[in-house]
Order: structure tokens, then C-alpha cells, then sequence
């Protein structure tokens, strides 16, 4: 059984055909990445899998749960987070209550509890505090907890944005470029860090990114899209050497 | 039918005031994205000036249109360099706030050296001639203010769309550090936007002077509440939205109060527009572009 | 052609460069790699004038520029390709382009230009009337590069132009930037890709937190051990 | 365990503050000290922070621009009224009456509104504050245009601390939970909130419906002060009002809120005498205050007994030196 | 305001000092502010006159003019300052609801409120209640007495049969107005057509004109102030309406002819107390020093202003003292007093007694029915 499975999926905007015809699926506790050129569609998938866009055809399951159309905190409820190609954070926020936030799914008390200042509500925020800080010993973050998340330098932003997806306690973890504007030893760092989490928490991974070095380095399966549609499908070892994809992404062979 | 296309006759001479207002306020609002809520009261400013160059200087309405129009011009820059340029990397509602400052103290720097007395226009100005065509009655001010109104609309979506300046108007709006690094000057950029806003506004300012002949220190209040509400109606930005929600007001007011009832005018004009917004909620002409996320 | 003398840049309290100096020689590709936060953004946009050195001085070709208007140093010459893009969103691709000649007044030589950056950029041609902020991110980055060399700059400032684009797209611009570099402009290039950077770089220099702490060759940079471990992910 | 004595220490010391401090003001009024010039204007006062500490949950927390509290006031203030004064209810059924109206009518002009972005939102907020204000106006039971007069005066000081310091414990208290996190979300990024797992509509409607709430409870201690009400009160120019209180106190920042309140109502005192010139120079404040802290008086931070430690041993400190 | 501290230490005897000081409530600013500023300007003038004559009781008058900001809770709040001042008695404020919010000050603090303009019924009377409000008393007519005059001299004078309305729906005075009107002429067999409103600020009435028009009435009402009404009266003539169309006080301003223009304005008639184009010497003397100071004819704001002013003085040499309460007693014995506009007595209700004229725009010229 497999933990993500899409189907037949569709998205245009105006006239032109973001995804096509897109079918998909991600296992238990597999690592899958998803490439291709510029504008190939790839973003689009994500909005479409987390309810940002809503499908024009083709459904979403969730552990055969159909979850296409919901809305975006739904899906979130239901085992699915993410990151962003270009970083969200919350900004005004401390880095502690940036993944305090994602701990809102589940609240251990309620809000009239919280007015009324009763031993339940502070019992609840230790709790709450101790899980955020947990992710964030994850990540390395946790002496910056007080700092402003827009303070924090790119590298550990991104950082962030995983903890805090990671807080909302997924089954599925999608990364949009989360190498993006690391350099290669940061870029490394976040290949062990990826790697980790997955067996630490049982994840699902999916991720969009452009470092060759890292996506062979740690996918187990890729697939390539390009113009909307998927060109391609297999072992890094079978995607390095696959001719469409040289010739619509890599360029020449990756050594 | 008779009665129904003299209101929409109302409507539309009442409309073209508002669109003429909202047309400066949707340009400054476009532009750097402040809501100029002493737009209205430049509209005055301008009333009074047209008012003063018309019964001190006896110069006649195209003079005293374009006297207004420069000093209110001069005034609208002097504004910007003064209240609003030091807040230009601040909150917009920072910038709100300090518009109101701004429109209070244009009112009362007015009430206080020319009272609240109301002033008339001599009526010699611009003298009314009524048409009766087919039994509609249309007088040459009517006509006057709709074509103006339209006239502007096009030199000014004209200037916005195709004339460097205007592109660079856009620019500016859209990333301000990024047209920097094109060579745009973004001081003068806003300069030319608040000159040009302020002279539209006080030609609407001198042409209410002409159409209801009174004007006092608070004429600019609801206007400018009207004229902004258009803007947003036609899509924050947007020449013609700002037109066409301007026309769009005036009729509507004016067929609710011919056939509804004029108690609730304002409220159901308004609530008309509340269900404009909730079926396009970017506006009569607001692309839905989203968030590319 | 470019020099940076011993300038400080502080945002409020933060010392984000201090006394950096900096130097690039008409008609070369000088490279500056660096950690995140190192202050290369802030470098390019002291030299364009978005910010203001507390001390020290840049000239550019023997004109003191430190504190003329950032639209007048377009005029002088050097154009940026800013990172993140920064193309204005809700213009079309064309009109995108026509800001970046936003002084020019020779419509010829401004059409010319067009045709060649959609020659380079055939993506963009295809989408040259969708508005920019629908392009996919590297749709975008190509838009950024194709607006600066539209102001025909002599010296031109890229911040991580490789940022977040496909494989091909990165040998693609890099190839430009030699491209371009041939043709006679001279290119500051900020990169997070210090490998590709190196490589068509003829200078280099590494900073970190606001220092520089290595200049040279970019041949002698790239053997360097300490670059290697830190930057080449060697 | 630490923790807990800490907690308790906090509470003690903040009850006793409060206690000093009515007592005082009760002896005050009490003894004549205070006369009713005053007491009018402490009584704004109070009114003012409810509103604007309100107001601020909306547009300062929520980041929703609403330029229609005055409408809730109003529907609050004749709500109210029409409890007390026309149908003979105690004060206390009258103004739970209030909030509770205007709490509703947070809801009904919410749902639909709060899908709205940006200056479209502020522009429905605005609308249907006008539409509450025209339709008020042309209801004969409340008095049309005239409005209620003789509405007799039960907002005494003592009603007013407690109204006061509830409106500002239950804002206060929600902010700093889970469930005001999730509310701040929303203002800092609406579609990263979403993706967390808020439900922004929910958290958006909620806020909007206690800062309703709150503008009626000010609106039914209005009423009870002043005598009497017309819907004219009311109208956009009164929700601007609100709005300069709240940016100038900091959006974001309750005891910006508060402060600000205060320092405009107070301010208002100060120029009464200056009949001619008051507006301008009302107006030149405005537009000084906001260049020179754009940001509000406090920003978003809150004033707190930490920050006033650090003032203190930062003066401390500089005089130890001289 | 000098030396509050010292006035505050003598608060409750009402001392007397080497100054009488009047309260001067006006809506200076806000909705109404050129309501407040006219009647100040009048208030003044009086002040003046009467100082330069020597004062009350041998001291001067000394005004504290305050503005209200055409708000009700203002109104009562620059009260409380004024009494907290020491004045003896309060001209102002111009309308019902802010002498209404002002009006619980004033009986707490036992200091008459002379009204210049409030009209509504209830602003002396608590009707609730069924009783005076033994502090307030006012120098204009009640709704009452203008709506029914008209009414009667459009059924009597003009011999019209039906009517339309159309009036200011966003102040009082203008509604009571109407409803008298309406009420008086029903009875007497008229019919009323329509009922249309507009608000304060407006100046766009076509839409419904345009819709009266269609009803063919023989006659309008609009009551309203001038600032709205010339505007609207010449509307309704450009859209061909040519039946006589009749209002209130309110309409009294020179500026009806600038704007309507004499010919829009021939066929209309207004109730009113007095026609500054009388003759008598005491009506133009203050015309002139009004003219003089403000460049402008005063409208009846101005006038009331400066009789209430008067009035307050009247009282308080009868009352041979400047002790509020003993004005208040003055006051309520008030009979025939003479001011600009009109001969008065203050009834039981405090109400004037004066009396009430038509008058009809002929050419631009007013002319008393
Ligand atoms: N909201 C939108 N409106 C219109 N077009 C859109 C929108 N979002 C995406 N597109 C278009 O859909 C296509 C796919 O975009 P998408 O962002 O998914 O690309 P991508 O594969 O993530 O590219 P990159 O690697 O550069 O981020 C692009 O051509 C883009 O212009
Ligand atoms: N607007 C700002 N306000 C405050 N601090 C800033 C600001 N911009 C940058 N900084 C700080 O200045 C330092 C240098 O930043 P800069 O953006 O120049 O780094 P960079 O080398 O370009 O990094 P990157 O590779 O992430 O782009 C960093 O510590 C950063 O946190
Ligand atoms: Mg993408
Ligand atoms: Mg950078």
C-alpha cells in the first residue's frame, strides 16, 4: 500500500497546461524526489497535493483516503506538511513560536481555559513548549529560540521551515528546494539531516530540487516531469542515464 | 421608462463626479499603495482655489481650473515630501494614519482662515443651459462633467500603460528597490504620481464648485470616502476600474433613492457593493492573479 | 574599472561589512563566494546604491560613487541582477524588459537587444506576453538576467543567478555570463556555486561574516585547501 | 514547582496593583476630589482602551483591517438601551444584551467578509459599518436620527474598571495561547498558516466576533454615561478614531492599545481649551507621532514589568556612572 | 482660560468675580461646524456690544468658547469643563442631541442653557417624565409650531390639496419639522404624496425629485438648512418641478440666492422669526456689525446667538444678580423681551412665546406673507 497515490491529475491556468494527465505515488518510508526544468510543473504538484490549488481532474489519496479539494488545513490534519521554494516563515514570530504554531493542531486545552488561566492551560503550554523545543534540538536551532525567525540567516531559515512542518507531525513530508541557496557543505549537512528524519520519524518523503548532488545522493525513486507531464521514472542510477532526461534537464551525464 | 432614463442621466452627471475624484485617489493608491485619504480634501483645496482665482482674480473657469490644478499639484508634491515620503518604508496603515492627519489638518487649516462658512460660485462662471431632449432634461454641466471624466480616463490609462513614465509608474509600485536598479527615480516617479492625483482632484474640486456651486471646508469627507470605495469597487489601481465604480456609485445611489427609498441610500449602495466584492473579491476589473505560492 | 575601499555597512546595529575592499579590473569576472550571511548581497547593493557605507569609498572608473543615487549609478554604467529575482510581478515579460532599458533613448539598439536576450532565452519569447509574476522560478531568473543586460551595462552585478534553477539552466547561464563577459562587459558574480563560479571566474575573493578573508587567481582559489573543505564540498 | 510560586507571586501583585488602584480613584470620585469634568473624561478613557485594545485583536493580532468597529459600538449602545431603557431590564441584562448583539452581528458581517484581502476587506467592513449606522437611523422604536435620549446613567467607576480590565485580561489571555498563536499566524502568512494546519477562516471569524463583542460591551457603557444616543455617533469618522488609537499604540501591541487610548483621550483634555486650533493641531500630532515611530509607540512588543526593569536599571546604571 | 485653579477652589458659591462668565458650547468643528460658528460669531457680537456699553451689573461678559465637535458626548464633556470654569449660564450647543447630551451637566450643576437652536419638543420638556427641565430653555421655535404654520398656510394661503416631503432625514430638526407638517396637514385634509429624505452634506437630489416629479404634487416641503435646500431648489427647478415649495428656518441665509439663484427661488416660502431685510433699526445695526466683522449677512443661527446672548442679559440684570439660579428664576419670568428676532415671553415650558412669519423669495427679495 502506498502512502501518496495520485491519479490522472490536472491543473491549467488560462490556456496553458501546469500538470497533465500526472499519476504518482510515494511509498511508506520512501524517499522520492521529483525534478525537472523550470516551470515543468513541479511547484504546482505540491499546491495541488496541499489544497493551495485545487485540481482541475484526478484525485489525491492520502493511505487511500481521498483527500483531493480539501482545504489546506485539512490535509495538514490529515498526515501531509511541507516547506516553500520561497521560504514562509512568520516573520514577526520568535523561531520557538514559529513551530509553536504548527503545534496548534492539536491543543491540549481549550480556549476558555486559556481566558480563564486554569492549571489545565499551563500545564498544556509546558507541554507544548517542550515538543517545539524538541523539533528545534533536531535542527540545531534551539539556543535561537527567542530570536526573530526573519533575524535568522537564509541557511537556518530553511532549517526552521522543516522544523516546523516537521511540528505539525506529518506522514508525508514534502520539501520544495530545501538546498536551495545552501552552499555544497550545507547542502551535505542537509542530506544526513533528511536522512535521519525519515527513519526518526517514520516519514514519507517527497522533494523538488535542482542540486543534483543531493538528489541522487539521498532518493530512493525519482520522477522527472517536464511540460507538465512525467518523462521519466526510476532508480537515480536509471534517471542519470535516461536520454529525455539528459536532453530536457541534466544537460550531459552527472558523474 | 421616461423617469428611468432621467435617473440614469442623474446617475451618470453624479457618478462622473465620483469616478473624477476616484481617478487621482486610484493613481496615488496604485501606485504607492497609500490610501490618500486626504485626496478628498485636496478636492476642496482645489474648490477654493478655482473659487478665489474665479471671484478675486475674475479670471475665468479655464484659468482658474488650471490655477487650481498647478497649486494643487505644488501642494500634493509638497505633501508627499513632508507627511508621507519619510514613511515610505513603513507599514501602509502607518501611511493611513498619517493621511488622516493630513486630511484633518488641510480641513481645519481651511476652517480656520476661511471659516465654515460655505462659499458660492458666481453662478456667471459657468452658466447653465438645460436641453430637453425627448422630455429627458440635460443641462450643458452634465455633459461637461461626463466627458471630462471620460477624457481623463483615457489620457490617464494612456499615460499609465504606454508612456515610459507610467511604466515606470508600475514599476515603482511593484518593487521599488528593483525599479531603483532599472534607473527610475522613485522620488520623482511618486512626485509626478502625486502631482498629477492632486491636479485631477482639483479639477473634480472646481468642477463640483461649477455643478453644485457651494463649497465649504468639509465638502472633501464624503467624496473622498465615496470616491475611494469606487476605486476599490474597480480594482485597487485600476483607471478604469476607478471610472467605471465611479459611474457605477452614482447610478446605483441615485436609482435607490429614485425607487427605493433615499432613507436607505447609503446603505444600500453600499451593500451592493459589499455583494460586488464577495462575488470578485479583487474588484469590478481585479484580475484574481492568487498568490503564485 | 570598480574599486571598494575599506567601506562598513551596518543595518541599525548590525556590522554587516567591515572595512571590505574589493576590487574588479575592466572586462574580467571577478567572483564573490561565501557563506550565507556572509554580506555578498550586501556588497552588490552598496555598490548600487541601495545602501549607504558608514566609511570608506567606491569608485567606479576613477568617479567616486559611494554617495551618488542608485539610479544615477545605472546611468554610470553598472546594472544588477538582484537576488530573488525581483522582477515586477504584474508586468508582462516584455514590458519587464523595457524597464531594464529604462535610460536608453535609441529604440533601435533597445529592439536589437530584446531580439538577442530572446535568442539567448528562447523560454522567454515563448512567454513574453504572460506577466512575470506566473513565471516558474527559473523562468523568472532568466527574466532578471535578460532586464539587466538590457540597460547594456558595462559592469554588471549578479546575485546567485544560479539560484534554484534545473541543471542544464546552470551550465546554460554560466555560459552567458562567459558569454556576455567576452562581448565586453565586466561581471561581479556573487555565488553560492563556488565550483561553477570558480571556473569562469579569472579573480576571486572569499568573505565571511563581512570580511574578506581570501583574494587571489580563481585557479589558486580552487586548489586552495581551505576553500575546497569549506566552499567546493570537498 | 518554581514555576507555579512564580506564577502566583505575578498574579497577587498584579491583583493588588489593580485594587490600589481603584481604591484611589474610588476615593477620589468618592470624596469630590474628581469632578465630573474628570470623571467624563476617565470615563472615556475607559470606554476608549475597551475599544481600542478590541479593535486591536482585529487588525493589530489578526492583521485583518476592519474600519467598521463603530458600527458594533453602536449596535452595542441601542442593544443595550433598548434592554434598559425601553423594555425596564437591569444594567447587567442590558449590556450583556450589547456584547452579545454585536457579537452576533461580528458573525453575520463576518463569515462573508473575512474572505476578503487587504483594502477590499477594510472597504466591506466599512460598508457594513455605514449600513448599521443608515439602518439605525431610519428605525422609529430607537428614535431614527434623534436617537434615545434619557437614558439614565449607570456606567459608574466601578462598572467601568471591571468592564475595563475584563476586556483586557480575556484579550490578553487568549493572545497568549495556542489559540492566539494560531490567530497571529494568520496576520504574518495567511496561506503558511493554512498549510500548518490553521484553519485561518475559523481564527479569523473568532477574533472578529470578540473584538464585536467588546466594541458592544464599550458601546452599552457608552449609552449609560452619556445620556443619550444617536446612530450619527457612530459613523465611519468613529471607527477612524478607534484605528489611530490602536496604530498609534503599536498594532499588535495591547498595552500600545491602552496607552494610546489614554494619551488621546488625554489629549483631547489638553486642547479643549484651544477650541479654534484644536483639530490642527490634533492633526499635526498624528502626522509627527507617526513619522517619528511609525511603528506605533511600542511596535508590537508589549510594555511589561520585564521592560520596565530594564529601563529602570538602564537609568540605574547610567546615573551609577555619572 | 487663565487662572482655573482659583476658580476650582471656589467651586458651588457662585462668586462673583470681576467677570460674568458665559459658557460658549458651540459645534465648531465636525458635521455642523458652520451651525456653531455662526451662532458663536452672533453670541459674540452681543458680548461685545454689551461691553462696550458697560457690561451686566456693572462688570463685563466674559465668553469661554468651546467647541463640542458636533458630538452629544463632547457636548456634555465641554460642559462639565465649562461649569468646572465657573460660568454662570451656557449659550449652545445648535442642536437637540448635543444640548440633549449637554443637558444632565447642566441640571446637576443648577446653570441655565439658553439653546439657541435646538428645536426638538423634548429638549425643555421631559415628556417622559412630563416635566421641565427647570435649566434648559431655548430662543427658537418648537418643531411643532414651524411644521404646523406651514402646513397651514399651504392648505389656507396656497389652497394646495396634496404635498410631498422632502426633507433632511440625518438631523432632528428637520424630522420633527416634517412630521408636524405632515400631521397638520393630514388633519386639515391634505394628502402627502411622498416622503423622501436626504442627508446632511448631500448635494445631489435629482434621484429623488426626479421620482416626486412622477407623483405630481402640488406642493413640496423640505425642510432642512440652506446649505443643502438652495441646492436642492435648484435642482428640482432644472428638472422642470415649478410648484411653490415650502421649509423652515433653516432656510434663512443670504447664501439661498447665491446658490438657487433669485428666479429657482421665486414660488418658495419659509418659516421664520424675523427678515434681515426689516427695516427696524435693531435688526439692522446688528446686520451691519455682522456684516462688518464677518463680511457676510448673518443667517438665523447668528441671530439666535446673538438674542440668546441678549436674553442672558436681560435675565440677569432683572435677576439684579449673576447667580445661576437666580438667572434661571429670571429667565422663566421672561416676558416681552424684545431681540432681533422677535418679541418674546418664555412660557411654562420654556419655550418662546414669539411670533411666527411666512416668507416668500420674490426676485431674490424676501418679502413677509
Ligand atoms: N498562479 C499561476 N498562474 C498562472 N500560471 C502559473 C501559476 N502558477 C504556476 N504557473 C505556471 O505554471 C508553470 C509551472 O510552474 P511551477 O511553479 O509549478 O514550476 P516548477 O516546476 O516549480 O519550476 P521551478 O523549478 O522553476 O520552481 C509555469 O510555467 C508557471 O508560469
Ligand atoms: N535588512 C536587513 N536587516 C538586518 N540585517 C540584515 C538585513 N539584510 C541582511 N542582514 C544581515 O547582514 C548580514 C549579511 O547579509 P547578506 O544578505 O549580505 O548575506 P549574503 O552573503 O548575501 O547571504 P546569502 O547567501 O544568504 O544571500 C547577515 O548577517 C544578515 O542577517
Ligand atoms: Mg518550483
Ligand atoms: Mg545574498
Amino acid at each position: 500500500m502506498s502512502r501518496l497515490q495520485i491519479n490522472n491529475l490536472s491543473k491549467s491556468f488560462g490556456g496553458l497546461s501546469a500538470v497533465l494527465n500526472f499519476d504518482f505515488n510515494v511509498g511508506k518510508q520512501e524517499l522520492v524526489g521529483l525534478i525537472g526544468p523550470n516551470g515543468a510543473g513541479k511547484t504546482t504538484v505540491f499546491n495541488l497535493i496541499t489544497g493551495v490549488y485545487k485540481p482541475d481532474q484526478g484525485t489525491i489519496c492520502l493511505e487511500d483516503k481521498d483527500i483531493t479539494g480539501l482545504h489546506p488545513y485539512d490535509i495538514c490534519k490529515k498526515g501531509i506538511a511541507r516547506t516553500f521554494q520561497n521560504i514562509r516563515l512568520f516573520n514577526d514570530l520568535t523561531v520557538l513560536d514559529n513551530v509553536k504554531v504548527a503545534l496548534h493542531t492539536d491543543v491540549p486545552y481549550s480556549l476558555t481555559t486559556a481566558v480563564l488561566r486554569l492549571p489545565t492551560f499551563f500545564k498544556g503550554e509546558e507541554q507544548i513548549s517542550r515538543q517545539a523545543l524538541d523539533y528545534l534540538k533536531i535542527f540545531d536551532l534551539d539556543k535561537k529560540k527567542d530570536e526573530i525567525a526573519s533575524n535568522l540567516p537564509y541557511g537556518e531559515q530553511r532549517r526552521l521551515e522543516i522544523a516546523r512542518a516537521l511540528a505539525t507531525r506529518p506522514s508525508l513530508l514534502i520539501l520544495d528546494e530545501p538546498a536551495a541557496g545552501m552552499n555544497p557543505n550545507e547542502t551535505q549537512e542537509l542530506m544526513k539531516l533528511i536522512n535521519w528524519i525519515k527513519e526518526e520519524f517514520h516519514l514519507s518523503i517527497l522533494l523538488i530540487e535542482h542540486d543534483m548532488s543531493l538528489v541522487m545522493g539521498v532518493c530512493e525513486r525519482i520522477y522527472v516531469l517536464d511540460y507538465g507531464q512525467i518523462i521519466a521514472e526510476g532508480t537515480p542510477q536509471e534517471i542519470r542515464n535516461n536520454k529525455r532526461v539528459i536532453e530536457a534537464y541534466l544537460g550531459e551525464e552527472v558523474e | 421608462m421616461l423617469e428611468f432614463m432621467q435617473q440614469l442621466v442623474n446617475g451618470l452627471s453624479l457618478g462622473a463626479i465620483y469616478a473624477l475624484i476616484a481617478l487621482g485617489y486610484t493613481m496615488v493608491y496604485g501606485i504607492i499603495m497609500l490610501i490618500n485619504f486626504a485626496h478628498g480634501d485636496i478636492m476642496m483645496v482645489g474648490a477654493y482655489v478655482g473659487f478665489f482665482s474665479i471671484s478675486i482674480l475674475g479670471s475665468n473657469i479655464v484659468v482658474a481650473m488650471i490655477f487650481a490644478m498647478v497649486s494643487c499639484a505644488l501642494l500634493g508634491v509638497v505633501i508627499e515630501k513632508v507627511a508621507y515620503k519619510p514613511l515610505r518604508n513603513s507599514t501602509r496603515i502607518a501611511a493611513l494614519i498619517t493621511a488622516i492627519g493630513v486630511s484633518l489638518f488641510l480641513e481645519y487649516i481651511t476652517l480656520y482662515f476661511l471659516t465654515a462658512q460655505q462659499r458660492v460660485y458666481p453662478d456667471s462662471a459657468f452658466p447653465l443651459h438645460k436641453y430637453e431632449v425627448l422630455g429627458l432634461v440635460i443641462s450643458n454641466k452634465d455633459i461637461f462633467i461626463i466627458v471630462s471624466a471620460v477624457i481623463l480616463m483615457i489620457i490617464l490609462q494612456y499615460i499609465i500603460k504606454r508612456t515610459k513614465t507610467g511604466k515606470a509608474m508600475r514599476a515603482v509600485s511593484l518593487d521599488r528597490e528593483a525599479a531603483m536598479l532599472m534607473g527610475i527615480s522613485v522620488d520623482r516617479i511618486v512626485s509626478v504620481t502625486f502631482a498629477i492625483g492632486s491636479a485631477l482632484a482639483a479639477a473634480a474640486g472646481v468642477m463640483i464648485g461649477l455643478y453644485y456651486n457651494a463649497i465649504n471646508p468639509l465638502m472633501g469627507i464624503i467624496p473622498g470616502l465615496k470616491a475611494f470605495v469606487a476605486a476599490v469597487l474597480g480594482g485597487i489601481g485600476l483607471i478604469p476600474g476607478a471610472m467605471v465604480g465611479g459611474f457605477l456609485m452614482g447610478v446605483l445611489e441615485t436609482l435607490v433613492s429614485g425607487y427605493g427609498s433615499s432613507m436607505y441610500r447609503d446603505a444600500v449602495a453600499f451593500g451592493v457593493l459589499i455583494l460586488i466584492l464577495l462575488i470578485k473579491p479583487t474588484g469590478l476589473f481585479g484580475k484574481n492573479t492568487g498568490e503564485k505560492v | 574599472m570598480l574599486q571598494i575601499h575599506e567601506i562598513d555597512v551596518f543595518y541599525g546595529a548590525i556590522h554587516a561589512l567591515k572595512k571590505l575592499s574589493l576590487e574588479v579590473e575592466q572586462g574580467s569576472i571577478v567572483t564573490l563566494i561565501g557563506a550565507n550571511g556572509a554580506g555578498k548581497t550586501t556588497t552588490l547593493k552598496s555598490i548600487s546604491g541601495l545602501l549607504r557605507p558608514k566609511s570608506g569609498g567606491i569608485m567606479f572608473k576613477d568617479k567616486d560613487i559611494t554617495k551618488v543615487a542608485p539610479e544615477k549609478i545605472v546611468g554610470l554604467g553598472i546594472s544588477q541582477v538582484p537576488e530573488g529575482r525581483r522582477v515586477f510581478p504584474s508586468m508582462s515579460v516584455m514590458e519587464n524588459m523595457e524597464m531594464g532599458a529604462y535610460l536608453r533613448k535609441d529604440k533601435k539598439g533597445i529592439e536589437a537587444d530584446m531580439e538577442n536576450v530572446f535568442t539567448r532565452f528562447p523560454r522567454l519569447k515563448e512567454r513574453r506576453k504572460q506577466l512575470a509574476g506566473t513565471l516558474s522560478g527559473g523562468e523568472q531568473q532568466m527574466l532578471a538576467i535578460g532586464r539587466a543586460l538590457m540597460a547594456r551595462p558595462q559592469l554588471l552585478l549578479m546575485d546567485e543567478p544560479s539560484m534554484g534553477l534545473a541543471p542544464l539552466l546552470v551550465k546554460e547561464i554560466f555560459s552567458i555570463i562567459k558569454d556576455i563577459n567576452e562581448r565586453g562587459t565586466t561581471i561581479l558574480l556573487v555565488e553560492q556555486n563556488a565550483n561553477m563560479a570558480l571556473s569562469i571566474a579569472d579573480k576571486a575573493y572569499v568573505i565571511e561574516t563581512g570580511e574578506i578573508v581570501l583574494k587571489g587567481s580563481a585557479q589558486e582559489l580552487m586548489n586552495s585547501p581551505e576553500v575546497k573543505k569549506a566552499y567546493l564540498g570537498g | 514547582m518554581e514555576d507555579k510560586r512564580r506564577r502566583w507571586g505575578k498574579f497577587l501583585l498584579e491583583v493588588i496593583v489593580l485594587a490600589a488602584l481603584f481604591t484611589v480613584v474610588q476615593y477620589l470620585i468618592a470624596t469630590g476630589l474628581l469632578n465630573r469634568y474628570y470623571q467624563i473624561n476617565l470615563t472615556l478613557m475607559g470606554i476608549n482602551i475597551i475599544l481600542a485594545v478590541s479593535l486591536n485583536l482585529i487588525n493589530g493580532f489578526t492583521g485583518q483591517l476592519s474600519l467598521g468597529h463603530a458600527g458594533f459600538m453602536a449596535i452595542g449602545a441601542f442593544a443595550s438601551v433598548i434592554m434598559t431603557t425601553l423594555l425596564g431590564y437591569p444594567f447587567m441584562i442590558g449590556i450583556l444584551a450589547g456584547m452579545l448583539a454585536a457579537a452576533v452581528a461580528g458573525f453575520i458581517i463576518g463569515v462573508p467578509t473575512l474572505r476578503l484581502k487587504g483594502d477590499y476587506l477594510a472597504i466591506a467592513t466599512l460598508g457594513f459599518g455605514e449600513i448599521i449606522r443608515v439602518v439605525l437611523q431610519n428605525i422609529d422604536y430607537i428614535g431614527g436620527p434623534a436617537g434615545i435620549s434619557g437614558i439614565s446613567k449607570m456606567t459608574t467607576w466601578p462598572v467601568l474598571f471591571i468592564a475595563t480590565v475584563i476586556t483586557i485580561v480575556v484579550i490578553v489571555n487568549m493572545i497568549n495561547s495556542s489559540y492566539g498563536r494560531a490567530i497571529i499566524s494568520v496576520r504574518e502568512d495567511e496561506i503558511a498558516a493554512e498549510i500548518m494546519g490553521v484553519n485561518t477562516t475559523k481564527y479569523k471569524v473568532l477574533a472578529f466576533v470578540v473584538g464585536a463583542g467588546f466594541a458592544g460591551l464599550a458601546g452599552a457603557l457608552y449609552a449609560h454615561y452619556f445620556y443619550i444616543i444617536k446612530p450619527e455617533t457612530f459613523n465611519f469618522l468613529k471607527s477612524f478614531d478607534i484605528l489611530v488609537m490602536v496604530v498609534l499604540g503599536g498594532l499588535g501591541s495591547t498595552t500600545g492599545a491602552v496607552i494610546a487610548a489614554a494619551f488621546i483621550t488625554a489629549l483631547n483634555v489638553v486642547l479643549q481649551e484651544y477650541a479654534a486650533v484644536r483639530m490642527i493641531i490634533y492633526a499635526l500630532i498624528l502626522i509627527i507621532v507617526m513619522i517619528y515611530r511609525p511603528q506605533g509607540l511600542l511596535g508590537n512588543k508589549e510594555l511589561t514589568r520585564r521592560s520596565f526593569d530594564k529601563i529602570w536599571s538602564g537609568r540605574h546604571v547610567s546615573s551609577a556612572n555619572k | 482660560g487663565g487662572d482655573k485653579a482659583s476658580d476650582k477652589a471656589s467651586d458651588g458659591d457662585n462668586k462673583v468675580g470681576d467677570t460674568i462668565k458665559v459658557g460658549i458650547n458651540c459645534e465648531l468643528s465636525g458635521a455642523v461646524a458652520s451651525y456653531g460658528d455662526n451662532a458663536r460669531n452672533g453670541a459674540l457680537i452681543a458680548i461685545e456690544e454689551i461691553n462696550k456699553a458697560g457690561g451686566v451689573l456693572g462688570k463685563q461678559l466674559e465668553p469661554l468658547v468651546r467647541d463640542n465637535q458636533s458630538k452629544t458626548d463632547e457636548a456634555m464633556n465641554v460642559s462639565a469643563a465649562l461649569v468646572d470654569e465657573g460660568m454662570v449660564a451656557q449659550i449652545g450647543p445648535l442642536t437637540s442631541g448635543a444640548v440633549a447630551g449637554s443637558t444632565p451637566v447642566m441640571m446637576e450643576n443648577q446653570i441655565p442653557l439658553i439653546a439657541p437652536a435646538a428645536t426638538a419638543n423634548n429638549v425643555t420638556v421631559d415628556e417622559k417624565a412630563d416635566k421641565v427641565r427647570d435649566y434648559i430653555f431655548r430662543m427658537c421655535y418648537r418643531d411643532s409650531d414651524q411644521g404646523q404654520r406651514m402646513a397651514d398656510f399651504a392648505i389656507d394661503t396656497l389652497k394646495v390639496k396634496n404635498a410631498a416631503i422632502f426633507g433632511s432625514t440625518s438631523d432632528d430638526y428637520a424630522k420633527g419639522l416634517a412630521k408636524y407638517f405632515q400631521e397638520e396637514f393630514e388633519s386639515k385634509g391634505g394628502t402627502i404624496v411622498a416622503v423622501e429624505g436626504f442627508m446632511n452634506g448631500d448635494k445631489e437630489f435629482r434621484g429623488p425629485l426626479t421620482k416626486i416629479r412622477g407623483k405630481n404634487p402640488e406642493f413640496i416641503y423640505v425642510p432642512g438648512y440652506y446649505t443643502e435646500v438652495s441646492v436642492l431648489i435648484k435642482q428640482a427647478r432644472d428638472l422642470g418641478l415649478s410648484v411653490p415649495i415650502g421649509g423652515g428656518d433653516g432656510w434663512d441665509s443670504p447664501d439661498m440666492v447665491k446658490v438657487a439663484g433669485a428666479e429657482a427661488l421665486n414660488n418658495t416660502y419659509f418659516t421664520n422669526h424675523y427678515s434681515v431685510e426689516d427695516p427696524d433699526p435693531a435688526i439692522q445695526s446688528f446686520v451691519e456689525a455682522y456684516q462688518a466683522k464677518h463680511k457676510k449677512a448673518p443667517d438665523s443661527f447668528a441671530a439666535l446667538g446673538y438674542d440668546s446672548v441678549k436674553l442672558l442679559a436681560d435675565a440677569i440684570t432683572r435677576a439684579d444678580s449673576a447667580d445661576p439660579v437666580k438667572i434661571k428664576e429670571a429667565l422663566e419670568k421672561t416676558q416681552d423681551f424684545t431681540g432681533i428676532t422677535g418679541k418674546m415671553s418664555i412660557d411654562e415650558q420654556h419655550n418662546p412665546v414669539k411670533n411666527i412669519v411666512v416668507i416668500e423669495y420674490k426676485d431674490g427679495k424676501l418679502v413677509s406673507r
